[in-house]
């Protein structure tokens, strides 16, 4: 493991290698090499079962990070491969022929993160949603709560007391931390 | 060919292309009319109960019950129930639980399908109001809001016990004449379609499909 | 295809003589399991309204709704669950979490109506067919949503702090102090009751967040003796704490402590920020205590100008010449006292009203006067030979020790009382060596003493008597020693309802030489101050007042508070006196500013 | 005395007195505080009175044979006197043994007289005053024994 | 002309993807020319497992071109989770998988306890091992119900179907709920056996080995299932990695792959069982694989009855959940389902909620690339019992 490591960390400039557990490490790579990386540890390395692909959203940071999980079968570990990519428009180099799922994936990234993946079949399809008209769902800003009560509403007749202020009103409406 | 009927009280059917206007009717639908002798009327209504075939469009969760319902052990064929693989056969709709957006339009579409008089129970609570998914983006909350409904069964999800409960109660409400979702559909069809354009943001079907 | 395959299926005629699979009547024959998920069984009188379960549930399926009868119950916040069928999904957290296990399942499951409105139904309160079912889910045993035990306290062990003033409870660590307010529930039940309304949730939980500043501010809201309340507080808090129900209450005391115990005390000014903009008001504050000080505290941050007069030489009343230093050492009081004395309080010490100064003076001089001197005189017990030498009063040994001088107790002592005072007079007696015996005339589980208290007097080697009524203080042979005549009582229910009553029995007495007999059976007010025409004027009841609104006595610039004018008589009721009688004489003095609340 | 009627009257004169005692403690009290709970115990004293003579008019009956608790508590008490600055514990010790002087009073009465009507009204004297003393005892194990 | 996978057909074809997994665009069929007919299957369709559609180009009863649609039961559980606490996602994400809750609940505890540091107590991996396998019976015999359904033998169906009733009811005594469990809780199991518990789930498996004997003769040895089935949607060897085809689907054509060996997680060590294989990865061979590995189960599960400890705790010392806050990490659990790798992949930042979860089920691909491929060239009438025998499952794949 720490060969292949050492030799990803010269040829492709990966950082951030964690030691998950011991089936388990993930690195980060530049967007620009990913997809030779990949194609690579799927070629040469034996990792050749792809778990997922996915996203997780940084909103914090203006990152998405994009996340491979390769499997190799034969020494039974598995590699989390991490790209950062802008969170505005940017996009990322498919791997829809690595794979015969990776385009599902890419299809639904698409749609639940507007990321975009050129040459991806039926990128601009529906995958789940049909007829969205909001930002993509996925994304950290989208809230889904207010997103429900606006669009489906909530059936009328419900009401409910914080135990605590209850009390207060009811019980000693006068006293208690009031300065301030 | 246009087959409309040339009246104000025709639907606009906006949703379809100039050429697919062609192959729809845009006639609005028409409540149920009882028999007028009561007694007719009523033993249409005993044989009505008795003979509730379900369709076959497992919508949410709920489906999974219905196997069990459908087969030997709840045995449901005694009560007169039988799943059908059409609306057009169909008398009973389950909506089994929470519902897309996605499956709401094809709920919308097998419903309205569906030869009347036709019934609907709700299964699960998430037609009552959103249930699990209440703050998913997702899934509509009150399903009575797009489709009339008959009888909610309240349960996550309901045992085929509650199932065969809540179908004793459909009969009854069968036989006593109450059931007439279908009718406040008709009267209220503007209110409804409303309701489901609301969520439906790609209607691309005509607006009444029958 | 071969003969085999093609007659392997008429095999299923087999099965024609099997038992058929089909339940004949499944809505009768089948009830749920034993430990069916269905549906909700509240039992109202157990539920203290605590909320953990509409906390817990990701549905928001439970609504706390208000229910008359409950309101106002001691430990109850009124509220109880109400649950939405069109959300639950019978999941069970609320069961799993419900801190008076008062919430469980039935094993019903089937509720169907036409009206999608109906499913709803406070459970326990509503009428429903369910209510007396007794199968259903219920949590199982060893299963627990939140920790039940308290994080362990550490303690001197009794041979050492026996023999020494050094504080017995040693205070938790920061990592214990994160464990223990972790099991909080966040329910705000204590809240109510705390007499002074601390902002219990919030601060414990600023100590979750490490952010021990914050937690400060929160306590100076409500509580300007945090590390006094945080050492020796009655706390009723963790009376009625949820959590405790099940298992031991939220140590919510020594969280406090560990709050102040972690800031230090020349970070005051700095975190706490009290700007104060003078008025140009007078105040006098009678009497140094944790009443006095509260009110100064807070009519000071309100930008009075206040002068405590107190007849002793420091402040901070019965807290200093009260509680034993292994409780309340000195220098934590006064970490409390000087960070309100900083803010430009005055005090006055060694001034006695009436003696130094007429009562009338005050009245005169000040924009408003708050009186908190307390309970000071020690109750007789008027029984005969209670004149002896060698009888002492619980209190008197008390300040004997606090001012550094020998209270003279011998090495034989007999204690009577169940009251915080005897416990403290007690153990103090056990610090100077001496062999003590405690008389009570109930048992000790009626004792007022905090129970901890009880249980150190007695790990320290205190023997407790229980119902044991003294009758007689006769003289003993030596002049250095005094023999009381006890007996033994038997209780009896009062059957006009109050606590179960000692009654003596005359055919088993003894009598006891001691060296001395410290008498520690309650304390009475002084109010030999006001002039007996002043007197008039005041609603006192009992030796104690009986204050209006905002602590206002019917004189129109006298305030009260503290133990002579509360039931309660404990050190954090006389605080949160204090504060109110500050919220009280500033809308005296201010009216304007409350004019449009 | 040797009717019925006679003994009842002594009572109520007996109450009558005791409530007189009150006020004229209460009259010379320093405080005000002091002076309410006085006349609230001469309204006591009255209201036992009442009792009393509801029970000469026939629309009130004793019952000797109910138990009244004894809490014993004035017995082994100092003998304490009215003055002026007295205190609410000695107010209280003077109530009770006042009740328990009374009661005792009764019960040797009724051990002395031979008619069984008369020993049954003073029996049931007795028993009132019982009562009345434990009122007292109760105030007095609620208000002044708080810690013991 | 002889397709490379699946039977012969006279027509011409435009596949969907070719070998090689160049996504060139398939040539587009002239629908107007009016020799081929599109048809939608689904969703409300009784031959779809579960609701996704099938968008199918015909030349005459076979299938030249096939789309998948799916989104029908996408509820967001992703999305919802991320606002959930720890402790409450736990009730959520059983619903992902209807026929399977309790894979979710525990590859979601196992996640949670893996990057908090949690070690459950030993009865409770036993515990969770027999319910994971009693899940895995129960699947399997509304599988096999499914399978022979969908070929016409509605008998099967109700024989298993009715017998997988019997296994729920155990589920009801032992977790409170038929469907949806809720048992593997963060921490551990949420109650130990019930009394008597042991000798009915011995009675309950026993029945079952007598009723998949019944099953073998009428449903694998009939003639009409075999002709049926054998032969039809062949998954060769080479197309598992390419696919990431998992599970049964992949062992049927020898592939010897299962977590449970390869990766044990819970007790599986301790259990004595072996991967079962096939030969020629068609629609019999993965039915009667899962045949055998449903047996397999009844025998895990009497494992788990002899060596479980019967007290003890079941579960692990949990801080106060209300406010629960897991240390920031990131980690993948993986469990062997019914239909293979059931993952969820969990992303903390030491906060109240959860960054990101991921579940990956194996229908992601079954149902989709590999349905797409396959399809192709077979006759329309096998359309259903092809996607009962890849087992698909769609809520998995849209969550």
């Amino acid at each position: 493991m720490n060969d292949l490591m050492e030799r990803l960390q010269r040829d492709f400039g990966v950082d951030d290698i964690t030691v998950r557990k011991p089936a388990l490490t993930t690195f980060r790579v530049k967007k620009d090499s990913a997809e030779t990386l990949i194609r690579e540890l799927r070629d040469r390395e034996g990792y050749t079962h792809l778990n997922f692909m996915t996203c997780i959203d940084y909103i914090e940071d203006g990152i998405f990070t994009l996340v491979y999980m390769l499997h190799n079968y034969d020494k039974k570990l598995s590699l989390g491969v991490h790209v950062d990519i802008s969170r505005e428009n940017e996009d990322m180099v498919s791997i829809h022929t690595l794979w015969a799922q990776a385009w599902t994936y890419q299809r639904e990234l698409r749609e639940m993160y507007g990321i975009n993946f050129p040459g991806s079949p039926r990128l601009e399809e529906d995958f789940c949603l049909e007829g969205w008209d909001d930002i993509p769902p996925m994304r950290r800003e989208f809230d889904t709560k207010e997103f429900s009560e606006q669009r489906f509403g909530h059936r009328e007749g419900r009401h409910s007391e914080e135990p605590r202020d209850h009390m207060k009103v009811e019980l000693y409406p006068n006293r208690g931390g009031d300065e301030k | 060919m246009k087959n409309s009927l040339n009246t104000d009280d025709t639907l606009e059917n906006s949703g379809l292309t100039e050429e697919e206007q062609l192959l729809f009717s845009n006639a609005r639908p028409r409540a149920y009319e009882p028999y007028p002798i009561k007694a007719v009327e009523d033993f249409a209504n005993w044989a009505r109960a008795n003979s509730l075939w379900i369709l076959a469009f497992g919508t949410g969760c709920g489906a999974i019950e219905l196997r069990p319902l459908m087969t030997a052990r709840f045995d449901a064929n005694r009560f007169g129930v039988a799943g059908r693989p059409t609306p057009r056969q169909s008398s009973v709709f389950i909506i089994g639980g929470y519902a897309s957006v996605k499956t709401l339009k094809r709920i919308i579409r097998s419903y309205e399908q569906m030869q009347g008089p036709k019934f609907v129970i709700c299964l699960g609570i998430c037609p009552i109001n959103g249930g699990m998914y209440f703050d998913s983006y997702n899934t509509i909350n009150q399903f009575d809001q797009y489709i009339p409904v008959d009888l909610y069964a309240t349960g996550c999800m309901p045992r085929p016990e509650a199932l065969v409960a809540s179908i004793m109660a459909l009969q009854k409400k069968i036989k006593a004449g109450e059931c007439d979702g279908a009718n406040r559909y008709v009267e209220n069809f503007d209110w409804y379609k409303a309701n489901q354009k609301k969520v439906i943001k790609n209607w691309d079907m005509p607006d009444y499909n029958w | 295809m071969n003969l085999k395959d093609l007659l392997s299926p008429f095999f299923v005629w087999q099965r024609a003589f099997e038992k058929p699979y089909t339940s004949i009547r499944p809505t009768i024959d089948r009830p749920g399991a034993p430990a069916y998920r269905g549906f909700h069984i509240n039992i109202a009188d157990t539920c203290v309204g605590c909320g953990s379960c509409h906390e817990i549930c990701q549905n928001h399926a439970i609504d706390m709704v208000a229910v008359e009868e409950y309101l106002g119950r001691e430990g109850d916040s009124g509220l109880r669950p109400r649950f939405d069928y069109g959300r639950c999904c019978w999941c069970g957290l609320c069961v799993d979490i419900c801190t008076a296990a008062s919430l469980r399942m039935s094993n019903e499951y089937a509720w169907i109506s036409e009206d999608p409105t109906v499913f709803h139904f406070t459970a326990g309160v509503d009428d429903k067919p369910w209510q007396d079912n007794e199968n259903g889910y219920r949590r199982a045993e060893g299963y627990h949503l939140y920790p039940p035990k308290r994080i362990e306290m550490e303690m001197l062990p009794a041979n050492e702090s026996v023999s020494s003033f050094e504080e017995v409870v040693k205070g938790y660590s920061e990592e214990q102090a994160k464990k223990e307010a972790d099991r909080c529930v966040e329910c705000g039940i204590c809240v109510a009751t705390c007499p002074a309304h601390m902002d219990v949730p919030d601060y414990i939980h600023s100590i979750r967040d490490g952010n021990y500043e914050k937690g400060l501010q929160l306590m100076y809201r409500t509580n300007p003796f945090p590390a006094t309340c945080g050492r020796i507080c009655t706390r009723r808090c963790e009376s009625v704490c949820p959590v405790g129900i099940l298992g031991e209450p939220v140590a919510i005391r020594w969280l406090k402590r560990l709050i102040v115990d972690q800031v230090d005390a020349s970070d005051y000014q700095r975190i706490l920020a009290d700007t104060i903009t003078e008025n140009g008001k007078k105040i006098a504050v009678i009497g140094a205590g944790p009443g006095g000080m509260s009110a100064a505290y807070y009519l000071r941050k309100k930008g009075y100008a206040v002068t405590v007069f107190e007849a002793q030489e420091s402040a901070g009343g019965m807290l200093r010449y009260g509680v034993p230093s292994y409780r309340l050492p000195d220098n934590d009081l006064d970490k409390d006292i000087d960070y309100i004395v900083s803010l430009g309080v005055e005090i006055k010490y060694n001034t006695a009203i009436g003696k130094d100064i007429k009562f009338e003076q005050l009245l005169e001089n000040y924009d408003a006067v708050f009186m908190s001197t307390g309970l000071s005189v020690p109750s007789s017990m008027r029984i005969h030979g209670e004149d002896h030498p060698r009888v002492l009063s619980g209190l008197q040994v008390l300040a004997d020790v606090a001012n550094g001088r020998d209270p003279g107790i011998g090495k034989k002592v007999a204690v009577i009382g169940g009251g915080n005072v005897a416990m403290d007079a007690a153990r103090v007696s056990r610090r100077f060596d001496a062999e003590v015996t405690i008389l009570y005339r109930r048992r000790i589980s009626e004792m007022p003493a905090d129970e901890e208290e009880i249980h150190e007097s007695q790990e320290e080697g205190c023997r407790i008597v229980q119902q044991a009524i003294p009758v007689e203080i006769v003289s003993a042979d030596s002049e250095q020693q005094v023999a009381i005549r006890w007996g033994e009582a038997e209780m009896v229910d009062d059957p006009k309802g109050g606590r179960p009553r000692p009654v003596l029995q005359e055919d088993r007495m003894h009598t006891d030489t001691y060296d001395s007999i410290i008498s520690a059976i309650g304390q009475g007010s002084n109010l030999d101050y006001i002039s007996k025409e002043m007197h008039e004027e005041f609603a006192i009841e009992w030796g104690k007042f009986t204050p209006g609104e905002y602590q206002h006595t019917t004189l129109e610039k006298v305030f009260v508070g503290g133990d002579f004018a509360n039931s309660t008589a404990d050190a954090i009721s006389a605080i949160e006196d204090g504060h109110h009688a500050a919220r009280g004489i500033d809308r005296y003095l201010n009216p304007a500013a409350y004019e449009e609340k | 005395m040797n009717t019925v009627d006679e003994i009842l009257d002594y009572a109520i004169d007996q109450e009558q007195q005791a409530a007189d005692f009150y006020e004229d403690v209460a009259q010379r009290a320093e405080t005000a505080g002091m002076k309410k709970i006085l006349l609230d115990f001469s309204k006591e004293e009255k209201r036992h009175k009442k009792i009393l003579i509801d029970v000469k008019a026939g629309e009130h009956e004793l019952s000797p044979e109910q138990e009244v608790l004894d809490l014993k508590i004035s017995d082994y008490l100092v003998e304490v006197e009215a003055s002026d600055n007295i205190t609410y514990q000695d107010a209280l010790i003077i109530a009770m043994k006042k009740e328990r002087a009374a009661h005792k009073l009764y019960s040797d009465m009724a051990a002395k007289v031979p008619e069984s009507h008369l020993k049954e009204v003073l029996e049931g004297l007795a028993k009132e005053e019982a009562k009345h003393k434990l009122f007292f005892e109760t105030e007095y194990d609620e208000r002044v024994l708080m810690d013991n | 002309m002889k397709l490379p996978f699946g039977r012969t057909t006279s027509s011409p074809i435009s596949t969907g993807h070719s070998a090689s997994l160049d996504f060139a665009q398939p040539e587009p069929v002239d629908l107007a020319s009016g020799k081929y007919v599109k048809l939608w299957q689904g969703p409300q369709h009784p031959g779809i497992t579960g609701n996704m559609s099938l968008e199918l180009t015909l030349d005459g009863d076979t299938i030249i071109d096939c789309k998948t649609h799916v989104g029908y039961l996408h509820r967001g559980f992703e999305k919802l989770m991320e606002r959930r606490s720890f402790i409450q996602n736990f009730t959520v994400v059983c619903r992902i998988a209807v026929p399977e809750p309790t894979f979710n609940e525990y590859l979601y505890s196992h996640a949670v306890e893996e990057i908090s540091g949690i070690e459950i107590p030993e009865r409770a991996t036993w515990l969770r091992t027999m319910n994971l396998e009693m899940m895995r019976l129960a699947s399997f015999l509304m599988w096999i119900g499914g399978q022979g359904g969908a070929f016409g033998q509605y008998t099967v169906a109700n024989w298993t179907l009715a017998y997988r009733d019997y296994v729920l009811d155990l589920f009801e005594e032992m977790t409170g709920a038929r469907i949806y469990h809720m048992y593997i809780v963060p921490g551990g199991v949420r109650a130990g056996l019930p009394d008597g518990f042991e000798g009915r789930a011995r009675e309950i498996m026993d029945g079952a080995e007598k009723l998949l004997d019944q099953i073998e003769r009428v449903m694998f040895n009939n003639t009409v299932f075999k002709a049926r089935s054998k032969g039809l949607a062949i998954i060769p060897p080479e197309m598992i990695d390419p696919y990431g085809i998992v599970g049964p689907n992949a062992r049927a054509c020898g592939v010897k792959r299962d977590l449970r060996k390869d990766e044990p997680y819970l007790a599986y060590d301790q259990l004595d069982f072996d991967i079962v294989t096939g030969t020629d990865s068609d629609a019999y061979e993965r039915a009667y694989l899962r045949l055998q590995e449903t047996r397999q189960c009844i025998s895990l599960i009497r494992q788990c009855l002899d060596r479980m400890p019967m007290d003890g705790a079941f579960q692990a010392d949990m801080p106060n959940v209300l406010h629960w806050k897991v240390p920031a990490g990131e980690t993948y659990v993986k469990a062997e389902c019914t239909r293979g790798e059931y993952g969820y992949y969990m992303v903390t930042d030491g906060s109240e909620l959860v960054r990101r979860v991921h579940v990956r089920g194996p229908s992601y691909t079954h149902a989709i690339a590999v349905m797409e491929r396959l399809a192709v060239g077979n006759n329309i009438a096998d359309i259903a019992g092809m996607m009962v025998s890849l087992h698909t499952y769609p809520p998995e794949i849209e969550r």
